[in-house]
């Protein structure tokens, strides 16, 4: 690069600083709508990485109870116990005693507490909660596993996976929603600030138009607009990540506490990863709508 | 340096110009004159490009600007000075901004368009004008100020439209002596004038049009 | 009104209807915004007064469980059912037997069944399940009313009130964000909309310059602004009701059927007036933005 | 009619106007003349109230115009036909549109604002061009169009600002035929302009501005 392309670049770097500064409202809604779209898109991504995580835990909490007859003697029981332990879907058994199962009840239903006292220990069966692995908690593998157990002998299986199955259909629904909505939205972004740099390119064609008279190159016309609009992009993008954190902090929190604190865990932020490939999303929509819209505008010059 | 082969211009059913022939050799100096609307204007357009002929080769230096494309047309304009009719000056730009854009586009550096842009100011007699922006100049000033964007460059070229329309006989005859010097230093001149006295005074080769044709040369 | 006035507001519709042509882009973002916000406006309160609405209905179903003592005799039940049926509080009594109970239970507690047979019928009581009015209905009126049921000698009162408590005080809280942020989004949307329209002004400040300079009268230059406002603000209003009206369609009644029909009642669309008073909403929004943009522009004509 | 007392106008230390007096009557016509940034446009532009004067008074028919606000303005000028240096024609107007704009303002119906351009467009040369866009027009054209708007609702003063700038000799002596027409049927003309021979051929009284004064009258 020559002493006098520097120079060249220089001019091109002024130009587009004083575009930006002698367009600052429609710069900032170009920003605005970036901003915005980004903002969309990523509570929608962060709703759908959360309910996520949140039915991952369900699916993990995903167990089958195994009943005992009560006939059968504790060391029956722990020896059916191993037994199952050794199944290879199996990640984990608890034992249930009767009393565990007790505790268990009386939690739960309200009011039961004394019933339950005087109808005695014996009143509930001990049982073996059963954790499969991951890959084996879903419906049809969780079917094929009860099979065996019926099979082995437990005439009572317990699992209640139908629930989780139709909010994991949901959760689908919503995340195919999500990419039609996640593209409408960048289509209509992208609109919207091809049309507002367009704005900008429309205030200063009178001056590029000139320019163009004098000698100016193609580049020197349209670099300014890509410039404005990765700037543009820029903006949007931290503007976006800023109002994702103070969602995150005040109403995602808020709800947490407020509803979903025991069926949730915990609700997280989208990852550094994540946030960059907004950024970039961000920036190449500003720089896209600045070379559609000035490169529009060069094809109407004289 | 220009020549025009059998070039017509049409808006439609409108001739703007009509089989023109015309040869400029490097280094002459032409009024284009002739009445409101035979076309002077257009003739200039063609000339830097702004608009394409209808039919007819036209060569401008080494350029054939009948085929140009957009991309390329930035050369030729390099190479051109212009003062357009109507000015064509930057509302939003002071006057140091619009003449220096002309050496913007090349890549020249700041500190010198400064000090060009101050020198052609006072050629045209506006020197400290630099700050000012051209809507609160008067007709003549900005008239000026355009002479001023079009010499900067010091083009091969100089197309200069009415460039004394708004300026009073003694202002006149100082552009004109501008445009006289900048010719002698071996410039193409081309000047579209209604003045007479003008072309009285500084006898050159005249191109008269008449109703798009080129009636005398 | 004579001639020549009729004549000029001929002309100057002319002028309105040409001018909305010729800034179609403009005028759409314009009323774009419009809608933008009053379908956020809409969506928050339609969704607010469902929830309401459904809080309503659980409110409704507020209820009291106070469970007889098993020593007392089917005809002892009987009366004092009768006694609380005839306090002012008590919407509705129903007598809950044993076998009632026992249902209840076992369509709640997958599992219990069993257990329940095993227990005989002696092991659930029998309850009387008392409906408070509407304006009882209330955490402290129901507590009151618990501590007269105690006086009558219910040892075991149950009634869940907290969550639904705890739901109103989100409901509310959800109330004041909305009212906070409806105000929020129409001063952004007036400063979005005005600045659009400005540009509007912007693209036609040279023409009004000139009409000024020929001898337009202020009134010439701002109606047909003026005009162009309410019709954006016609169209944008227009635009949200329609939007409102497909959301609720789909995604509202898609939830209603895949989670909350249980819970929900039936979710309703906003009413006639409350549409209207989107519309004059909207429309007030568009005069407002135009008002403001045109008659900047005025103070700095020559 | 016209009424100036001790008018200067100033933008910061720049005078264009400095300590004017002058009485124009009904009927007269008078030329505005001087070299560039003299202060004709100046004089012309507080004469139709686009600036106000720094210091003095300034009387236009009834009219205080020194005193005026922007409400009452347009009641001043539907009395004022003005030519602009410039022209000022909408860019996205026809010429139709452009010059029935001044009765447009004035409610007239929409059948006799037709009428009427075709009958100043014809005056001005122009017949037939009704539907063209400004743009496509010569700068001569322009400028005729503009003169077309001043005269189109017989104002009782007319103000040309350089009306023949960019016309030929032939051209500018049927404009100023029109102007004179105009003044003939009582209206007051004020012309700036720098073509001596016009005023020559066409002697009225001189306003001549130097440096910001009144040097003659
Ligand atoms: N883009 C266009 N569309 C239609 N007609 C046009 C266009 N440009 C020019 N013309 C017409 O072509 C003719 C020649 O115009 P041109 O501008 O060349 O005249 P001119 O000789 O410069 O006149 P003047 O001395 O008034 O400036 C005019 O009648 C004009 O109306
Ligand atoms: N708004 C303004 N701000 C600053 N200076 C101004 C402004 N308007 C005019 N001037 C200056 O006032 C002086 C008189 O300007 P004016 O336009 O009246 O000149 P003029 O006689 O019409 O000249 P011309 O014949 O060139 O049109 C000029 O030097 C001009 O630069
Ligand atoms: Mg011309
Ligand atoms: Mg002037």
């Amino acid at each position: 690069m020559n002493n006098s392309n520097l120079d060249l670049l220089q001019h091109i770097m002024r130009r587009a600083l004083r575009s930006i500064w002698e367009n600052l409202y429609l710069n900032a809604v170009a920003a605005g709508v970036i901003a915005a779209s980004l903002l969309l898109l990523g509570v929608y991504v962060s709703t759908l990485l959360n309910l996520n995580s949140i039915v991952d835990t369900w699916n993990k909490d995903t167990h089958i109870s195994a009943y005992f007859d009560t006939e059968l003697s504790e060391q029956e029981k722990l020896s059916m116990r191993d037994q199952i332990f050794a199944m290879p879907q199996t990640e984990e058994v608890r034992y249930v005693s009767q009393a565990d199962a007790r505790n268990w009840l009386t939690k739960r239903v309200e009011g039961i507490e004394d019933t339950l006292e005087e109808l005695g220990d014996d009143a509930l069966p001990a049982s073996l909660e059963i954790t499969l692995h991951q890959n084996s908690s879903i419906a049809s593998e969780i079917e094929k596993f009860a099979q065996e157990l019926r099979d082995q002998g437990f005439n009572e299986l317990d699992y209640g996976v139908e629930w989780v199955e139709k909010f994991n259909a949901f959760l689908q629904l919503l995340q195919m929603l999500g990419v039609l909505l996640g593209g409408l939205i960048l289509i209509a972004a992208t609109f919207l600030v091809t049309n507002t740099v367009h704005l900008v390119v429309y205030n200063r064609r009178h001056e590029m138009d000139i320019a163009k008279l004098v000698g100016a190159s193609n580049l020197f016309i349209i670099l300014p607009f890509l410039f404005e609009g990765v700037v543009q992009g820029l903006v949007g993008s931290l503007t976006a990540i800023t109002g994702l954190w103070v969602i995150h902090q005040t109403l995602a929190i808020r709800l947490q506490e407020a509803l979903l604190l025991e069926i949730a865990g915990e609700l997280h932020f989208l990852n550094t990863q994540q946030l960059l490939l907004l950024s970039i999303v961000g920036i190449s929509l500003g720089f896209l709508a600045a070379f559609i819209a000035s490169t529009r505008f060069l094809r109407q010059a004289p | 340096m220009i020549r025009l082969y059998n070039v017509s211009k049409n808006y439609g059913s409108i001739y703007a110009l009509r089989d023109i022939n015309l040869r400029v050799s490097k280094g002459e100096f032409c009024y284009i004159t002739g009445p409101s609307g035979a076309g002077k204007t257009t003739l200039l357009k063609l000339l830097y490009g702004a608009i394409r002929p209808s039919e007819g080769k036209l060569l401008v230096g080494t350029h054939d600007v009948s085929k140009m494309k957009g991309k390329t047309l930035h050369l030729l304009r390099r190479n051109i000075g212009i003062v357009f009719q109507d000015f064509k000056l930057i509302p939003r730009r002071t006057v140091a901004d619009n003449i220096g854009l002309a050496l913007e586009v090349l890549g020249v550096p700041r500190n010198v368009i400064r000090k060009r842009v101050s020198a052609v100011l006072s050629i045209v007699g506006l020197q400290g004008r630099e700050d000012v922006y051209p809507q609160f100049l008067s007709g003549g000033e900005q008239q000026r100020v355009a002479v001023a964007r079009a010499i900067i460059n010091d083009p091969s070229i100089l197309l200069a439209d009415e460039p004394t329309g708004n300026l009073d006989g003694v202002m006149a005859m100082e552009v004109m002596e501008i445009l006289q010097a900048i010719n002698l230093r071996g410039t193409t001149v081309l000047v579209a004038t209604h003045d007479a006295a003008l072309m009285q005074r500084f006898p050159y080769r005249k191109l008269c049009f008449r109703n798009a044709r080129l009636e005398s040369s």
